[in-house]
């Protein structure tokens, strides 16, 4: 009976979605589909698949993954080690995480460009020790140490929570029956957190497809992202119906992966509300 | 205990790593310098300058108000989507993530200017223009959040509740949320943080005359950012970590009560 | 009432904020003051409709771009009480965007050139030869900005930074690819500082930030190459939304007057078309040649007019094609 | 008698393609004890669960004192759960969980600090207040549960294994509390057990059930001496049932020999189950026996022996008795007609489950 | 005698301020049925845990074949626990939770399969394959940590109340099936439980615990019939514990009433504990009667009636009988000499517990 009840719940969300989200995306999709004159027209619709816009694309995925991979990889053993701590308050873990990002983000970005600058502040520290020297901004692993700096605690809160919220129990069995480390870890841990993982990824390779700040001032602006092109044909050329076009195709590709992965726990459970 | 001092090191770095440039802001709030790349040497001058500034001092209101207001609504209607989504049969539930996601995928100039044109039909520009942008970019924060934690409840005890006499809505406030705590807040965190740092949307749909941190910071970029900005950071970084400490040491004290109670 | 108030749209940290509030002392106008960072914000949000802006103030071809599509009104600056104190040349430069001055009040002007590091270029840099020739290779900043770096490379090519001849911009595309490797980075406004700390000895930046970038770093030179450049006006006008002209009008001349003119002078050190304010500037000032270019330094220096569309989707997709190399 | 309180009309349920209650009618009287007894994985916790408002019957209703409640939320129910997994709130202290319920009544605080005292005394858990369930051994945990149950003080209160952590003595104690309580409250139980020496010892009415189906409905002894069925005697306690032949009324052959019984009404000849208690097998030497036999096994139980021996007629007879026979030892059995209970054979092989509905319910 | 399999060496552990377990040593054979049992609380599923190695005891240390494990983490130990909870990964099917040990083994598929086959008729749940663990009944998933636990055919099988929510049949078979698995693969088996039939029924060595101590190891029937205090006596099974003083060797003096019995060497007229256990006290007439009484109570428990009966000499007993005397009945008592057990008063209220370590541990 009461799950068409709890569903009722997520209307106010429904409505607030077709107002603000659906609305606004109808308004990208018709400038989208037609050109300047206000004809239909495929071609921007198409414009993803121009040599200069691929290229784009697909340093935007590469460098999206390979931050999401690398936040996971840090979140992941970060969120294991607290639980083992047994740390009872998570808030205080949560606020720990999350308030570097209550500095602006334009000045945390200026602020990474100033340490691993060539003159900046590791490069420094590295000298005074004789330790050689970091070369890496205006590449794409600067890009990358941003992205992943500024999206880390989207990934650690979800995958945090999700672990601390792994019953004990479950994970002694798991020991008992002879699994070492590795396989409490593959076998047991991950399957149970995979959404908070799910939930990680989303938060960190969505928006980084779209990212070009970072990309400017930390790549230097020599390497283009599909992020940049979309924000350079919207602020710059004002060429909005290429912009809404890649932007849509963009959005068509990420949104049918998610699709395709959605929800992977059986979702038989009992809801009384 | 090698492992335990690994990890301790462990999550040291990774903090290290997330306070480095924290750390490089708040040298800046102290630099006599106007420029960000010289050190003039040390001054306080610019958390008094700060003060001066009729216009950081709005912005600073307007940009906490803003984000409050944003992250709880987008938390009420977030959480309420989420227990609606949970519910949910597995084909409704994906087409909701997939409207879910849309935010967090259009460029935000895409969604800035599309919002605008939307809002410019029916709603003046203005403090409230701003504030369902926020939060209409805030909610897939918090139902990122909460879903994860709702997968994994223990739905037994709201059961129990319920047969205890509960309402649902009593047993939901009682039982539901300080098991979902943990994914509330982290929602409301990431919600008020993304309300705080953002510029574009906010620029393309806020009214004449309000202005937030970002948008004064992005003003000021050509001409070098202004250090009272960097203090002014520092200043909330200060503030929030003395609270934090303060409501620590507090509930650790609580705790040790009750512990002591307890045997 | 309404009327008394103006709603004003300007670059951001364009003018001095107690100026607003002189303004609003003296006249009993209250102002409605609104920020952007570019041209192209200003134009979207303006067109949108959403606020009524009465006045505004933007760069050359965005002006050119207003006037065309009938978006400001025509002003008589000869009637304001401080229309002398604008020097007679600007007038003039302003005719290639506003023909008769019909619409656009001179605010702002400034060029695009060489700031380079005294203590690290050791050869003279008087060309825009230094970007190009490789010496400098992995130490040079160009600006993140398509019509700028395009400037640059038709200038250095011997071409009008107007042109429209496919020819000549593949051309220089071409160059703008072939310099990419020897680019240490582009950037727009985070030029200035990565020269003043020394990260790259020489970028390309405009004239306002070299005073700022010499003030920081007493080694760094500003210079305008040879070859002439781009020499940019920012410009105020009128909107045709506007409904109380008079006290538009009445800005403006504020703006003009020489104390107020001076103040915003002082607040962002950008070159002032201000004669008033000129005349009474100290010498060191007057010889620096970042706030106020000679007029030999600025002789083969052009203002950019607005593009057609053709040309403009050429410039679009060479630079993306530039930027994805 | 009492009037009736609950009623479940005709309910079905089914998981799935699973069918766990196919069209099962009961009811319960006011201040009836009422026991769930049958195999893991019966019905008896879905039984429970939608008597408390947890799982809506597919077909059917439920009715309270005559009102339809088959609707009613949980917490609009007057009635109360021990849960078989205790499900205590695990970020509250024992105390906080004992007055969960009490404080949504808005009763006075000093009233619910009495009620949680007495409560821990009662299940022997005094000075547990402050502690988190986490921390509770799983016998202390289901005692709590216990507690933050029947401080509410519900007109129904509905327990699903409520005492199956407990050792014997506790059992027995909170058997004895329990029974208490339903006696100075009123409280009417509907209790799951699958321990069915607690099942006879507490109950008025106990329900046998097996695979969604009733299959008898009595008192403890009814059910224990007068099986409607070989499967509720082979479930209520151990049972010698071997296949024997009626002979004619209160004549019964087994393996060929002949033995008195009570029992009338059965077709001659007819193959009939007869269930013979452990306990009512007698044990003596052999020349007082009706037939001999030698001990296999025996297992000591504590109060008794449990002793298979291998009789002369080639029948395998499990017998309990306090004395000690040895493994080898030649013994004389005897039971008297009293104790054999004679019953029809099935069907067919599915006919105790299938044909279950003709059984008549107790009125 | 097969030699010492597990050993525990003055094992102490306490929660925060509260001490589990004292000082306590205990040792397992190979191939051994040990049953750990003591009221609620008392510290049995810890010292699992520390034998599984999820606790680390405060002090002491367990040895495994004479190697020192204490630090061992539980994958490494030889050893496989059916836990109190169950503890099935919920994100699993039945199947994969029964593979899950034999995969990390990297057993064949063929294997693996046949043996979720056998696991699963084993615990009587065939074609349960494929259903997650939330589906199932209480009694079904506690099946499936059985199943899962015994497919790994460990040296040593832990179980904390395996067959607590079992029905009395599924029970019984599946006590069979483990002793007959101890039997077959020569598992050593420790085995915590609440029910004490079970206990007696499965043991070869019993060992009861109070509050953290060991009060007494031994065979079932040494316990049940030699218990070596009253905590013991009165814990397992049902026992009348009355005060008596011990006239002479071999006779008791209970209620002013002298009673002939068979143990010796107490000092004169010292004030005693008098065991005696209910099955033990025989009811007849009147007149064969040692000493008289009248029928207070009578409860059918199914195999025997339990009846009350105050006597004439001022104490209550409790008899266990198949016989059936009505309320009010005046009744005969009888006790033989063997069926008294006498025991040593303890000097103080708390002596039981405190003094218990001077209790020699059988070796
Ligand atoms: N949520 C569910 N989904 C699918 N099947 C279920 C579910 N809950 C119970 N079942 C099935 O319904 C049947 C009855 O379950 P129920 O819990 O009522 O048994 P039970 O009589 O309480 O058993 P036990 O004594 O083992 O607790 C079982 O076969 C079980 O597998
Ligand atoms: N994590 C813990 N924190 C604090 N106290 C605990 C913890 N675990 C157990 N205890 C306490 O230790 C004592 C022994 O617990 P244990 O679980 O060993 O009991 P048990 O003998 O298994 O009881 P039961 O038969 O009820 O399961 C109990 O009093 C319990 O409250
Ligand atoms: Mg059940
Ligand atoms: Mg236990």
């Amino acid at each position: 009976m009461n799950k068409n009840r709890v569903q009722v719940l997520s209307i106010p969300y429904i409505l607030w979605v077709i107002g603000f989200t659906v609305i606004p995306l109808i308004f990208v999709v018709a400038k989208a589909a037609t050109n300047a004159e206000g004809d239909f027209t495929f071609e921007y619709l198409l414009a993803i698949f121009d040599p200069v816009h691929r290229k784009a694309l697909l340093l935007s995925v590469c460098l999206a993954f390979i931050s999401s991979v690398i936040c996971v990889l840090i979140s992941y053993p970060a969120a294991l080690i607290l639980k083992s701590a047994k740390f009872k308050d998570t808030k205080i873990i949560m606020f720990i995480m999350i308030l570097p990002m209550w500095m602006n983000f334009i000045l945390r970005i200026l602020a990474i460009q100033l340490l691993i600058s060539k003159n900046g502040v590791i490069n420094h520290l590295l000298s005074v020790l004789h330790l050689g020297q970091i070369d890496i901004i205006n590449t794409p692993i600067a890009i990358v140490i941003g992205m992943v700096y500024d999206y880390l605690p989207y990934m650690l809160l979800p995958v945090l929570n999700c672990v601390l919220a792994i019953p004990d129990d479950i994970i002694e069995a798991g020991k008992d029956l002879g699994a070492g480390k590795f396989h409490v870890l593959t076998k047991i841990l991950i399957p149970l957190s995979l959404s908070g993982i799910g939930s990680g990824i989303t938060m960190v390779f969505v928006p980084s497809m779209t990212e070009f700040v970072i990309a400017n001032i930390l790549g230097g602006g020599k390497i283009q992202l599909l992020g940049n092109i979309i924000e350079q044909e919207f602020s710059v050329s004002m060429n909005w119906n290429l912009g809404s076009g890649l932007s849509l195709t963009l959005m068509i590709f990420v949104l049918i992966t998610t699709l395709l992965f959605g929800r992977n726990s059986a979702n038989n459970r009992n809801f009384v509300l | 205990m090698m492992g335990k001092a690994l990890g301790k090191i462990y999550i040291v770095l990774v903090v290290l790593f997330m306070y480095a440039p924290i750390m490089v802001l708040i040298a800046l709030s102290f630099n006599a310098s106007k420029s960000r790349v010289i050190w003039g040497g040390f001054t306080l001058k610019w958390y008094r300058t700060l003060f001066e500034s009729s216009a950081i001092i709005s912005a600073i209101g307007t940009t906490l108000l803003l984000a409050l207001l944003s992250a709880a609504i987008a938390c009420i209607i977030g959480l309420t989507a989420s227990l609606g989504i949970y519910a949910m049969k597995k084909r409704d539930y994906k087409i909701m993530l997939f409207f879910t996601n849309i935010p967090l995928l259009n460029a935000d100039i895409v969604t800035g200017i599309a919002l605008m044109l939307w809002f410019v039909k029916f709603m003046p520009l203005g403090f409230s223009s701003v504030l369902v942008a926020h939060v209409t970019f805030n909610i897939p924060y918090v139902i990122l959040c909460i879903l994860p934690k709702l997968e994994t409840m223990d739905i037994r005890q709201f059961e129990a509740a319920r047969d205890l006499g509960a309402t649902s809505f009593y047993a939901f406030v009682k039982i539901l949320i300080p098991d979902l705590m943990p994914g509330i807040f982290a929602g409301f965190f990431m919600a008020f943080t993304m309300s705080m740092d953002d510029f574009v949307i906010t620029y393309f749909t806020k009214g004449p005359g309000v202005n937030t941190l970002s948008t004064l910071i992005y003003g000021e970029i050509r001409k070098g950012i202004k250090p009272e900005m960097y203090a002014l950071s520092s200043l909330l970084f200060f503030i929030v970590l003395i609270m934090l400490i303060i409501v620590n040491i507090s509930a650790r004290d609580n705790k040790d009560k009750s512990d002591l109670a307890a045997y | 009432k309404s009327s008394d108030t103006l709603t004003v749209f300007n670059y951001g940290e364009y003018i001095e904020p107690e100026m607003l509030e002189k303004f609003t002392a003296e006249t009993g106008i209250k102002v409605n003051y609104e920020e952007a960072t570019t041209p192209e914000e200003m134009y979207t949000k303006y067109t949108a409709g959403a606020i009524s802006y009465d006045l505004l103030c933007t760069s050359d071809y965005m002006i050119k771009r207003l006037i065309d599509e009938g978006q400001a009104q025509e002003v008589d600056f000869s009637s304001m009480e401080n229309y002398g104190n604008i020097d007679e040349k600007f007038w003039t430069l302003s005719q290639s965007f506003d023909p008769g001055n019909k619409y656009a009040l001179p605010y702002f002007w400034g060029t695009v050139g060489i700031l380079y590091n005294t203590k690290k270029v050791s050869k003279p840099v008087d060309s825009w030869d230094v970007l190009f020739d490789g010496e400098y290779a992995g130490q040079i900043i160009m600006q993140d900005s398509m019509r700028d770096s395009f400037m640059v490379a038709l200038k250095y090519l011997g071409y009008s930074l107007n042109t429209t001849d496919e020819a000549q911009i593949r051309e220089a595309a071409e160059l703008l690819k072939s310099q990419k490797a020897d680019v240490a980075s582009y950037l727009v406004d985070e030029a200035r500082d990565e020269i003043v700390a020394e990260n790259a000895v020489m970028g390309v930046v405009y004239s306002g930030e070299a005073y700022l970038g010499h003030d920081f770093n007493n080694d760094l030179e500003y210079v305008i190459p040879k070859e002439g450049s781009n020499l940019w006006i920012d410009s105020w006008i009128v909107t045709s939304k506007c409904k109380n002209t008079e006290a538009a009008k009445k800005f403006l001349d504020f703006l003009c007057r020489e104390d107020v003119a001076n103040a915003n002078f002082e607040f962002i050190y950008y070159s002032t078309p201000n004669k008033a304010v000129v005349d009474n500037m100290d010498e060191e000032l007057r010889a620096n040649t970042a706030v106020v270019p000679t007029d030999e330094s600025i002789k083969g220096c052009e203002v950019y007019e607005a593009l057609d569309a053709d040309t403009t989707s050429l410039y679009n997709n060479l630079w993306k094609e530039i930027k994805s190399e | 008698m009492s009037k009736k309180l609950i009623e479940l009309k005709n309910i079905s349920k089914s998981f799935g393609s699973n069918l766990v209650l196919d069209e099962l009618d009961l009811y319960i009287r006011e201040n009836e004890f009422v026991t769930l007894l049958g195999p893991s994985g019966c019905g008896k916790t879905t039984i429970l669960r939608i008597i408390g408002g947890f799982e809506t019957p597919d077909i059917g209703s439920v009715y309270f004192d005559g009102v339809d409640i088959t609707k009613l939320s949980p917490n609009e129910r007057q009635l109360n759960t021990v849960f078989q997994k205790y499900a205590l709130f695990t970020h509250m202290t024992v105390a906080e969980n004992i007055a969960f319920g009490l404080r949504l009544k808005k009763k006075s605080d000093s009233y619910i600090k009495d009620k949680i005292k007495y409560a821990l005394d009662l299940v022997n858990l005094p000075g547990y207040e402050d502690r988190y369930p986490d921390s509770l051994s799983g016998g202390q945990q289901q005692r709590i549960a216990i507690a933050r149950a029947i401080v509410n003080e519900p007109k129904v209160l509905l327990l699903d294994e409520p005492l199956g952590a407990l050792d014997l003595k506790l059992r027995q104690e909170m058997q004895y509390e329990l029974i208490r309580l339903k006696n100075e409250l009123g409280i009417t139980f509907i209790y799951v057990t699958h321990d069915q020496e607690e099942a006879l010892t507490m109950s008025d009415t106990i329900v046998v059930m097996n695979q969604g189906y009733i299959q008898q409905i009595g008192t403890p002894e009814s059910i224990y001496n007068e099986p409607t069925n070989a499967f509720v005697a082979d479930f209520i306690g151990e049972s010698n049932i071997i296949d024997g032949i009626m002979v004619r009324d209160r004549l019964v052959n087994i393996g060929g020999l002949d033995f008195e019984c009570v029992d009338e009404g059965f077709g001659k000849n007819e193959p009939v189950d007869v269930v013979i208690r452990p306990e009512d097998v007698e044990l003596g030497s052999p020349e007082g026996g009706h037939t001999t036999g030698t001990v296999t096994s025996i297992i000591f139980k504590g109060v008794h022996y449990e002793i298979q021996v291998e009789s002369a007629i080639g029948i395998n007879f499990m017998v309990q008795t306090t004395q000690n026979f040895p493994v080898g030892s030649f013994v004389g059995i005897n039971v008297i007609p009293d104790n054999f209970q004679i019953m029809h054979k099935p069907q067919s092989e599915d006919e105790e489950i299938l044909n279950i509905e003709d059984i008549p319910l107790k009125e």
